[in-house]
């Protein structure tokens, strides 16, 4: 398998899933081969046996046998529906992160990748991730389409502003691996370049420790100004992050009905939405909550929350999904009723009084 | 060419079958209707624009060739719209 | 083989007789002011005036080509930097594409030919279809005026939201594109309605020749996809210069629906793009084996199969551009079914040459060069449809090489096929075969030069569109560009002793190949209304197996 | 008088040999360039569709604020103005020219209400702060996510629906001066045909954008 990447210029494979890729990729160019030959081949053989021998010589005409039409059309058509069939299950197989991966949320902007991790700390162009661990990212952009390619991971993902895509890898071994940036975004799209570092086990603890080791780290970044959050975990930032951003007038961390659903036990319990539809709350229903919140309102609740779009950074979403996370389990409070709070829409300029109900 | 020609009178009803129709869709919109209002909305402005490419545009009698001109072009639009529609809504 | 350069196969014009009307004048003849060009409704002469402005225009990309492949001779900055480079590589993709591509074979070939294939004295709409020359113009002034007030930077897909927001010239290169569309829309209607109406009588659909499906498929294409590439375009304009906000998500849009818009129009496109260039593999293939194709209905099929199934593939331009799951499976399925419609053409090509009696002309030499590289192409296409390997070859050198192989290697080829083929009936002329032989090994040779390293370059992970790139690609990236100059110098070659014959070649005579499709049957180059008399059509299209008259007849008829 | 036209209106122009062999193709020809017009709403449609689905509370937001009893009224207008010429065309065939002539002037009057009322749906909607691209006052108190997506889709689907009514008055008004001018007549009433098929494509998009906008 080592002398057919070489052969094909493929780089090494450095991810779960790149050795299935390679198998997939070198049998689709076989086949390609082969076919090409048989072509090339036989236009060959008759051009050379059949060259014309006097001028104005006739011919025949010829008339394809039915059975060879229905060998090609068939054969044809089941070569490229196989492909597709091997195609298409590793492609949910690559888009479907594994239960317990870790997440890192990713935020791209021109013409840097910023990474920020569940400790609370961040990174600039370097990702770091343990070897032998699934890893999923969570990704949004703050101005174009970037995408994140890793050649020796066969994974690419655009990022897109305005919502949070996520994928994930497993990196197989230790190493370093290159990030290229792969939709073009502007003047220095060439030079937006990054790099996984994986570490071995020991290693990716000491380096979470912040013993020092490994790549350099900053704190995320609380919009508050330096400091503001202090040595915190990205579960205390989004503590602070909900306070200011006033999550809390209408979200209970103790499984109180409020004018929103509580945060206990939400990550990963299933909800019914106001259409009847039933959805798990994932990072994905969650994020898109913060950013759309009226497309699916969970069944019983007001349709008032103000859209976050625009206001949260990446590192702030992120907060606030490792927040609920961390709820899952919380203790419930005692039965305390809480005041009924007016009911107000937040918006960009302030709060404001609210508009009613639901639009008719 | 055509062979079977319209009359005026059939113009006629069709225009009014036409006004009663809106009438019917705009008397609706003040019926609550929840999700069915748009389907039903649709569906009668389907029905109005069938009679009006019937019978105005006379599809009914043209040549099979401009029906399929119109056929592709509906085909195609139920493809652009369907194909997009179910991305967004699977996403 | 032995007589170069060519003498005529058969059949010289017939003898002059005594009639007056076989002397009127040809086409070319009638009147030969300037000004008798410029406002023509003969379809003839509209043809050439777009040939003349499709070959400066493929002159002009094929500049910008050789600039960004000089670029890359070394990984940092080697002529010019990074913002001439996004410019650069913008503008190549433009022109090749709405300029070139895109109207090369139905307005040049298709202008000239399609109603002599079907015995019509014209085109439907003799006025519209010049206006749609001087449409395209228009568009084209706009195009290459944005170029100098401030060329864009976005790449050819124009995507939002960079696109709402950079600060060129965006405004006015679009509105040139969405006027070019009009020109397409303009010609692929008067195609249509031509086709349906002009065909003689004596002219069944399943007599035509095949480039006229072809070109009528085509046409199909470019009447019901570009208006949505019109819109979408004037969309980005709105937002570029009065900042509507279509597609930007701060005001609630969605990129992504810009990305479905612009590709349910510009994977079509690629069909408009290659399907009348498989209508000249048809003829050529047919004209020089002597033969019937393997299976006409198959070849006719398949241009209606490709023209509508097409539709229904865009979506795997976007399997990682945050497309549901669901859609990519849709579309990923739906693109294996188009390419089986291609495949079929490319087998009855070469069945076709079986028991044929081939002769090696330039022409044909071409159709094996595009046998060859469409094969790759479209195999390559097929491979980047799968969708778990798309994830890794999507936006690299991979998809360059993939689309070049098929634009480049079938089209811009089986446009050089078309130029050897039916240069006799436009000029009257004959070349010297020898050149053409010579520089279709060049053109092939330089060809795969240039864009076999770049599928390597791909598999390595190379993304498009960089101005920089990592140090380790640089001795593909070397080869790669001198593989494009051997590429431009074939072309330049041909253009040499194209304009020589030109001026000084030798008479062609009415059919110099022995063709039996029906464009043929009137003198090279053909008199003002295509023919002085109703045409012979005794003989089928595709008839070989009977003389044509004035053929010598068979030695020993009976084997 | 009507024979000398009769017969120029049916001489067959180059390169057709005869005269309904050509209005078939000025037929055909219309009707291709309405597919191509089909598609062209196409892909605004797509882009409500898309953004409906993704903003379903902002959208409805939207169609409470529209004018509903404004644009209810500009259907109808619509709808007679498509039965007035579509009767043109009927009665042009049975050779009555100077009624034709009246329907089509009628059509095009209509056209013109049409308009003013538009016209007049925008000055209110600026008026309340609503403009293209979620700018004006309006959007300073109603931040729905998708509502300044659903008016910026109002102001360009009707707008370039309202270009198209521009275009269709213009090519009926060409028809109303050939019938004038006895250069459209009974043999010749293909020309007037293809223009009022193109008024009735218009009248179709405008089908769909009413409920669309105003009443779902």
């Amino acid at each position: 398998m080592d002398w057919l990447r070489a052969l094909l210029y493929v780089p090494e494979a450095a991810s779960s899933v790149a050795d299935r890729v390679d198998a997939l990729h070198v049998f689709v160019i076989t086949v390609t081969m082969v076919m090409a030959t048989y072509v090339f081949g036989a236009a060959a053989w008759f051009a050379i046996r059949f060259h014309r021998r006097r001028e104005g010589q006739l011919t025949e005409e010829l008339r394809p046998s039915r059975f060879h039409e229905i060998a090609i059309i068939s054969g044809l058509t089941g070569t490229f529906v196989l492909w597709w069939v091997l195609g298409y299950e590793q492609y949910v197989t690559m888009t479907s992160p594994p239960e317990g991966a870790q997440t890192v949320y990713l935020e791209a902007k021109q013409w840097m990748w910023k990474f920020t991790y569940d400790d609370g700390r961040s990174t600039n162009d370097v990702l770091v991730v343990p070897a032998g661990k699934p890893v999923k990212l969570v990704m949004s952009s703050r101005d174009v389409i970037h995408s994140f390619f890793v050649p020796q991971f066969r994974m690419k993902q655009d990022v897109v502003p305005g919502r949070f895509v996520t994928t994930w890898f497993e990196a197989k071994a230790p190493g370093e691996y290159a990030i290229l940036c792969a939709e073009y975004c502007g003047v220095s799209h060439s030079r937006m370049r990054g790099e996984v570092v994986a570490l071995s086990p020991e290693a990716y603890a000491s380096w979470r420790r912040g013993d020092g080791s490994g790549p350099a780290t900053t704190r995320a970044d609380c919009g508050g100004g330096p400091g503001s959050c202090g040595d915190a975990d990205l579960v205390t930032f989004g503590r602070e992050v909900a306070a200011k951003r006033a999550c809390v007038a209408c979200h209970s961390f103790d499984g109180q009905r409020h004018v929103g659903p509580t945060w206990r036990g939400l990550f990963g319990a299933p909800r019914t939405l106001a259409g009847g539809k039933r959805v798990v709350a994932d990072e994905a229903y969650l994020t898109r909550s913060m950013m759309e919140p009226l497309a699916d309102v969970v069944d019983g609740y007001p349709p008032l929350m103000p859209s976050y779009q625009g206001q949260l950074s990446a590192a702030e979403t992120g907060a606030l999904v490792e927040l609920i996370k961390s709820l899952r389990d919380a203790p419930e409070s005692p039965g305390v009723a809480l005041p009924r709070l007016e009911v107000r829409a937040v918006t960009d300029a302030g709060v404001v009084p609210s508009r009613g109900g639901p639009s008719p | 060419m055509t062979t079977r020609e319209l009359t005026t009178k059939t113009t006629l009803l069709t225009g009014s079958a036409l006004l009663v129709l809106w009438a019917v869709s705009f008397g609706l919109s003040y019926v609550q209707l929840g999700l069915a209002a748009l389907p039903v909305a649709l569906g009668i402005a389907a029905t109005k624009a069938a009679l009006v490419v019937l019978f105005f545009m006379e599809l009914a009698t043209a040549r099979p060739t401009i029906r399929f001109a119109f056929a592709a072009a509906v085909a195609l639009v139920v493809v652009l719209v369907g194909l997009t529609v179910a991305d967004v809504a699977t996403r | 083989m032995t007589t170069l350069p060519i003498a005529p196969d058969v059949a010289r014009e017939p003898a002059p007789s005594s009639s007056p009307i076989v002397r009127a004048p040809s086409y070319l003849g009638v009147d030969t002011t300037l000004r008798s060009w410029l406002v023509t409704t003969d379809h003839k002469r509209i043809g050439v005036l777009f040939f003349v402005a499709l070959a400066c225009m493929l002159a002009l990309g094929g500049f910008f080509a050789l600039a960004l492949r000089l670029e890359h001779l070394t990984p940092e900055r080697t002529l010019m930097s990074a913002h001439t480079y996004n410019r650069m590589f913008t503008l190549h993709g433009v022109i090749m594409v709405w300029l070139f591509m895109i109207p090369s074979i139905p307005s040049s070939f298709g202008n000239f030919l399609l109603p002599m294939m079907i015995g019509a004295r014209d085109v439907a709409f003799p006025r519209l279809n010049l206006a749609s020359f001087y449409v395209y113009v228009a568009g084209a002034t706009l195009v290459l005026l944005s170029m100098f007030a401030s060329a864009i930077d976005t790449g050819w897909t124009f995507y939002p939201p960079y696109s709402s927001s950079t600060p060129t010239a965006l405004p006015l290169a679009l509105l040139g594109v969405f006027i070019v569309g009009f020109s397409t829309i303009m010609t692929g209607v008067n195609f249509i309605v031509t086709t349906h109406t002009l065909r003689d009588r004596r002219i069944g659909w399943m007599q035509m020749p095949l480039f006229v499906w072809s070109v009528y498929a085509t046409s199909i294409i470019q009447v019901l996809a570009t208006p949505v590439l019109g819109m979408v375009l004037l969309l980005v304009v709105a937002n570029n210069a009065f900042s509507w906000g279509f597609f930007d998500p701060a005001r609630g849009g969605d990129p992504v629906l810009y990305q479905h818009l612009f590709w349910f129009y510009s994977h079509p496109a690629v069909y408009i793009m290659i399907l009348p260039g498989m209508g000249v593999v048809s003829e050529v293939v047919s004209t020089f084996a002597r033969k019937n194709p393997y299976s006409y209905k198959a070849i006719a099929y398949s241009s209606l199969g490709i023209a509508f199934v097409g539709f229904l593939t865009w979506g795997h331009h976007m399997f990682v551009a945050g497309m549901s799951r669901f859609d990519a499976g849709a579309f990923g399925l739906l693109s294996m079914l188009v390419a089986v419609f291609s495949a079929i053409k490319v087998f009855n090509w070469t069945w076709t040459l079986k028991r044929g009696a081939i002769r090696m002309r330039t022409p044909l030499l071409y159709v094996f060069a595009f046998l060859f590289l469409f094969v790759f192409g479209g195999m390559t296409g097929v491979a980047v449809a799968t969708t778990s390997l798309d994830v890794h070859w999507h936006d690299t050198y991979f998809v360059v090489a993939h689309f070049h192989f098929i634009m480049v290697g079938g089209t811009l080829t089986a446009f050089l096929a078309a130029i050897h083929l039916w240069f006799p009936k436009v000029t009257g002329k004959l070349y010297s075969e020898r050149l053409g032989m010579l520089s279709a090994a060049l053109v092939f040779a330089g060809f795969f030069v240039t864009f076999f390293p770049q599928f390597l370059l791909g598999n390595g992970g190379m993304p498009r569109r960089y101005f920089d790139y990592p140090p380790r690609f640089q001795a593909l990236h070397v080869v790669s560009t001198v593989g494009s100059w051997v590429l431009g110098a074939g072309l330049v070659v041909t253009l040499g002793y194209l304009l020589h014959a030109l001026f000084w070649g030798a008479d062609a005579g009415a059919n110099p190949w022995g063709s039996r499709s029906f464009e043929w049957r009137t003198p090279s180059p053909p008199p003002k209304h295509n023919f002085r008399e109703p045409p012979d059509l005794e003989l089928g299209a595709y008839d070989y197996t009977r003389p044509l008259e004035g053929e010598p007849r068979e030695p020993e008829a009976a084997s | 008088m009507s024979t000398v036209d009769d017969a120029r209106a049916l001489a067959p122009a180059e390169p057709f040999s005869d005269g309904p062999g050509q209005a078939h193709a000025a037929r055909l020809g219309m009707w291709v360039f309405l597919a191509s017009e089909v598609l062209l709403f196409a892909a605004l449609f797509t882009l409500f569709a898309a953004s409906r689905t993704q903003h379903p509370a902002a959208f409805h937001e939207g169609v409470a604020h529209a004018k509903k009893v404004l644009g209810s009224i500009n259907t109808a207008v619509l709808l007679v103005s498509s039965t007035l010429v579509a009767l043109a065309v009927q009665v042009l065939r049975r050779g009555r020219t100077r009624v034709a002539g009246l329907l089509v002037a009628g059509t095009v009057v209509l056209g013109g209400v049409f308009l003013a009322i538009k016209i007049t749906e925008y000055v209110e909607h600026f008026g309340e702060g609503i403009q293209p691209g979620g700018r004006g006052a309006f959007f300073q108190e109603h931040a729905t996510r998708g509502l300044a997506e659903f008016w910026t889709l109002y102001f360009g689907m009707t707008g370039l629906h309202a270009v198209h009514v521009v275009v269709g008055m213009t090519l009926l008004s060409i028809a109303l001066l050939g019938i004038l001018t006895g250069r459209i007549t009974a043999p010749s009433a293909h020309r007037l045909e293809v223009f009022a098929i193109y008024w009735h494509l218009v009248d179709l998009v405008w089908l769909f954008l009413w409920p669309l906008f105003y009443l779902a």
